[in-house]
């Protein structure tokens, strides 16, 4: 069976995140008012497996492998069968 | 049910072909083409690959120079022997209207173009420029296109790894919706190892290389009402995507397979893709091919034939071989983690038949469909505008000199188009490569460290396209002029250049005047240079509507120039050295304001002549630096240009923040 | 700035590894830059797993992978990287430059981490640096010298948790800090926003080493800056006195 | 009340997405079998507002004038009540 994994990369929140700050500066500057922004990745996979678990352990295993920075992201992991 | 003669003239119509240019089909192929078959006249006869409004004044334009390899029009980019068995191949491209649309993806994949026009040549792009122009920078578009274009062209262009070491940016309200994105790549190729896009020897197989092919660049309506696909026109990418990376892959595995003798010719996919490049390769031999479409790697699924044919997807060469080294081709492209897939071999009866699942496609004489063919060339009328009139009749000495002279000097000194561009040019690498000789001495061109043999090479990109608007004859000589000033105050001779001849609406009387205006202004310089004309780009249809009236952008031919320096010692920069220096200025000033900026925007005076500019001084006072920096008298030059002897003279003193003092009656 | 010419001789077998992974652009450069310091170089593809007994390694500048996801984030899979790792953990010498550092970094080779400079944008520019320390390989020469070196990168700052810093102190591990042509280490001076204007730093063992900023594009005398060229002769003579 | 939007900003599914391509090939060199990999950004915004009806829209309103690309994106908003 085919499943979509959709992986939530956000940085850690001990760290800076320059990024997040500049979007919130110019959301404001258009009249927004937003108390704060963190900008992250949104990685979606396309992956067969044979059951829900399966492609959840896939996915785990691609994000400390390689998706995920350890030192300074954390992440989430959401599965729907397609 | 078989579609009517009027039904075919109708999408011939809505394909952008004129009725006639339809019924000229019809002869090149005594009998009536099919839509795939009209897709491809409408793309290969379109503006942009027929310059048929522009092509009957390009070829007036001087050709011939003591060191050409190879002239105008015959390959991708023009050549120039630079000596030592060394050629260096160059050229400008535009891509003003996808960055107008999306400005980050637009430029980036304008960048990308020009590099795969060098190096399908066997060229080493070793530089970048890039000329760009812009509206007014109080407008927040502005802003948005600024900051898209410059991160485009830094993004692909640094990763790509060939330094920018030139170029130009300018703001001016005629560009407010239409900015102008001129990319220029310089490359460097061994004489005896040039690559020619050509295609010969029946049975010889054809390759496609590089990215797979989806459906980008497929545009107007006549396409999308084709489109009988389920999911529709939700699956037509609104917009390329460039990726350097994968760039990158396709220079280093190309300049592997050009070193190779079983290499017959190569052309990299460029507007019209597959169907331009098969076509231009067939018809420079009188050769055919036959081609499998369903043997294309494509990202999408069921892509139609006239899809396939017509998609502009990035990163794609097209490679002819001698047969029998198939998988030698292969492990190159392997190697590189690229791509490659035969799709046809090379007939010679001079016919492109194109199948589908082995089915019949289209099939055309390739010669009816290039430049210099079968492609239609037009006469167009041109009339002086009025505003011409009221420019030769302004009179400059009616403008009151200010009292606070100083207020008028700090004005000019920060205005956008005088002021450092640093802020932008920081994001382009201009190190990498470690040739930039200008990197810790700045110079009035760039200059780089040919360090195959003892010498240098300068190249600039240059138009002062507001002279160009007041008078495209005088304005068009200034550019080049101004390109060859630059070129000799960096310590080289002038050698060569290539243009982007960016104009309004060619179909507009008085927008053609100036086009046409410009071509014998160029004319007349190149030749009194002795540089000539390698190639480069048309494009028109730059304008803007401003309340429902459309208003051309300046003529704007931008020239991009290179010289060379036999000695690299020669090399000069623009910055004073040390206190005590002597300050010479050559060439007699005249003492008048107009066309300069300070008349334009500090008095805002429109319309007036251009600088006073006579060809032979200028030429005079050229040869008389090369001849100094040759005596090695000169310490640094600097040519006076925008903001005049005052702006050039502060941007001498900045580098080593050393200040001047001249005495203004000698 | 006179050449600092410190005395090296072409060691006959002394020899130089560079590696190239696709999107690598610097590697040629470094290339040019040990062969004007008369050095053999053998340039090293990074499918193959042979690191033909060099006796330092380079990683170069570049965009590996396209710096997709993560500069330096694929790359650390390459073929090449283990035997560079097993190369490492025996004492040998790695040299990672800008892309090279990254790629150290998302290897585990080098610690803590390069994000987004801090202004979002691609920043190419000569920036000062200062050697924090003169007890490494590359640094013995250079006692309270501000060298000028090109930097070149849109991912360079330098981040590492607090308990990750003090260790680098502790251990002596930072070797180049971003400072003002008079050696001044301010936040003015500092390019990308790295934590503590942290420009390099190696292993607790020494041994191998990372920087941002491009050395070899400042070794050409014909460009006006051989500043880098010094940073290079240090580690060759160091690898020498190794050698011997 | 105080609501943070999560918006998930992918690019549209005919365009070509070079990074998404470079992942794939890299995790599948690492013996996954991924059939696709598409990459884009996660934005959270913290911000106020009367009710998740008006949370919504400043986070709609929000993707249209800045976060988004229209062109060549597209993108999806959940809001949660902190």
């Amino acid at each position: 069976m085919t499943f979509k994994a959709y992986i939530n990369i956000m940085p850690q929140k001990a760290i800076l995140d320059p990024q997040g700050e500049a979007v919130c500066n110019s959301l404001n500057s258009l009249d927004f008012s937003i108390n704060q922004v963190r900008v992250g990745k949104r990685i979606e996979l396309n992956l067969n497996a044979s059951d829900v678990k399966q492609a959840e352990q896939l996915a785990e295993k691609a994000c400390k492998k390689l998706l995920v920075n350890q030192i300074m992201e954390s992440y989430s992991i959401e599965i729907q069968k397609v | 049910m078989k579609t009517t003669t009027t039904q075919l003239i109708e999408t011939a119509k809505e394909l952008g072909l004129l009725e006639e240019e339809f019924h000229q089909i019809c002869k090149h192929l005594d009998r009536e083409p099919n839509f795939t078959e009209l897709s491809i006249y409408s793309v290969m006869w379109s503006e942009h690959c027929a310059y048929k409004n522009s092509i009957q004044w390009l070829k007036t334009l001087p050709k011939k120079g003591p060191h050409m390899l190879v002239e105008a029009g015959e390959e991708n980019a023009g050549l120039v022997d630079i000596g030592d068995g060394l050629g260096c191949a160059f050229k400008i491209e535009s891509h003003n209207h996808p960055s107008a649309l999306e400005p980050y993806q637009g430029a980036a994949t304008g960048v990308g173009g020009i590099n795969r026009d060098i190096f399908t040549m066997g060229a080493r792009p070793i530089a970048q420029l890039n000329s760009l122009r812009f509206g007014s920078l109080e407008l927040d578009k502005t802003k948005h296109l600024l900051k898209g274009v410059v991160k485009g062209i830094g993004d692909y262009g640094n990763a790509f790894g060939v330094p920018v070491v030139g170029g130009e940016v300018h703001f001016d309200a005629s560009y407010n919706t239409n900015p102008l994105v001129n990319a220029m790549s310089v490359g460097i190729v061994k004489t005896d190892k040039i690559i020619s896009a050509t295609a010969y020897g029946k049975g010889n197989p054809v390759f496609i290389v590089g990215a797979r092919t989806g459906k980008d660049g497929i545009h107007g309506a006549a396409f999308a009402s084709k489109d009988i696909t389920e999911d529709s026109t939700d699956d037509l990418p609104s917009v390329q995507v460039g990726d350097p990376f994968m760039e990158k892959l396709l220079l280093e595995a190309t300049l592997e397979l050009a070193d190779k003798d079983y290499l017959i010719g190569m052309q990299d996919m460029g507007a019209a893709g597959i169907t331009c490049s098969t076509s231009e390769m067939s018809a420079k031999n009188g050769a055919g091919m036959n081609i499998y479409l369903d043997k294309v790697p494509t990202r999408q699924k069921n892509m139609q034939p006239f899809e396939i044919l017509l998609s502009e997807s990035q990163e794609r060469m097209l490679v002819v071989i001698k047969k029998g080294f198939e998988s030698d081709l292969q492990a190159i492209f392997e190697k590189w983690d690229l791509a490659s897939a035969q799709i046809g071999e090379v007939t010679d009866n001079g016919t492109l038949s194109y199948y589908m699942n082995n089915e019949l496609a289209a099939q055309v004489p390739a010669e009816s469909l290039v430049l210099g063919g079968g492609a239609p060339v037009y006469e167009r009328e041109y009339k002086e505008p009025a505003y011409y009139k009221q420019a030769q009749d302004f009179d400059s000495t009616s403008i009151k000199e200010p009292e606070n002279l100083k207020q008028v000097a700090e004005f000019l000194i920060a205005h956008p188009n005088i002021a450092s561009k640093k802020w932008v040019y920081e994001q382009y690498d201009s190190m990498v490569g470690t040739r930039n000789m200008t990197t810790n001495m700045p110079s009035d061109a760039g200059i780089i460290d040919l360090k195959e043999n003892q010498k240098a090479l300068s190249m600039t990109v240059d138009c002062a396209s507001r002279y160009v608007y007041l008078d495209p004859e005088k304005g068009a000589a200034i550019a080049v002029a101004e390109a060859a000033r630059n070129i000799s105050c960096s310590g080289a001779i002038p050698s060569a250049i290539t243009n982007c001849l960016n104009f309004g609406n060619p179909y507009n009387p008085e927008v053609y005047w100036q086009f046409v205006g410009s071509i014998k202004g160029m004319t007349k310089a190149c030749t009194s240079f002795n540089t000539p004309v390698t190639g480069g780009n048309v494009s028109f249809y730059n304008q803007s509507s401003i309340k429902g009236e459309v208003e051309a952008v300046f003529p704007t031919p931008t020239i991009g120039m290179i010289g060379v320096l036999e000695e690299k010692k020669l090399a000069t920069g623009l910055s004073f050295k040390k206190a005590g220096e002597l300050i010479y200025l050559i060439g007699r000033p005249a003492d008048e304001i107009n066309g300069s900026e300070y008349l334009y925007s500090y008095h805002k005076e429109k319309l007036s002549k251009t600088p006073r500019f006579e060809l032979s001084e200028e030429l005079n006072v050229q040869t008389t630096i090369q001849k100094l920096i040759r005596l090695e008298l000169v310490e640094s030059a600097h040519d006076c240009a925008d903001g005049g002897l005052f702006v050039s003279l502060c941007e001498m003193g900045f580098h080593n923040n050393l200040g001047f003092q001249i005495e203004l009656s000698s | 700035m006179m050449l600092y010419d410190l005395e090296i001789t072409n060691f006959s077998s002394m020899k130089f590894g560079v590696v190239t992974f696709p999107g690598s652009n610097c590697d040629t450069d470094i290339q040019d830059a040990l062969h004007l310091l008369d050095q053999k170089v053998e340039m090293l593809w990074h499918k193959d797993t042979d690191l033909k007994d060099c006796d330092a390694i380079f990683i170069p500048g570049g965009f590996s992978y396209g710096d997709y996801l993560r500069s330096g984030a694929i790359a650390q899979f390459s073929p090449i990287m283990s035997s560079i790792k097993a190369f490492a953990q025996q004492g040998g010498i790695v040299m990672g430059i800008c892309n090279g550092f990254q790629i150290l970094c998302e290897s585990g080779l080098l610690p803590g981490t390069l994000l987004h400079n801090s202004n979002q944008k691609f920043i190419c520019t000569n920036a000062f640096i200062k050697a924090e320390q003169q007890n490494t390989l590359l640094t013995t020469e250079s006692k309270d010298v501000v060298l000028k070196i090109p930097i070149a990168h849109a991912e360079g700052r330098y981040f590492i948790d607090q308990k990750g810093l003090e260790d680098l102190k502790k251990n002596d591990q930072i070797l180049f800090k971003y400072c003002d042509a008079k050696g001044q280490i301010n936040t003015q001076n500092n390019p990308n926003g790295s934590i503590e204007n942290i420009a390099g730093v190696c292993n607790i063992t020494k041994n191998v080493f990372g920087m941002m900023p491009h050395p070899e594009r400042a070794c050409d005398a014909l460009l006006k800056n051989t500043d880098g060229a010094r940073i290079l002769k240090n580690l060759i003579s160091s690898v020498q006195e190794i050698k011997a």
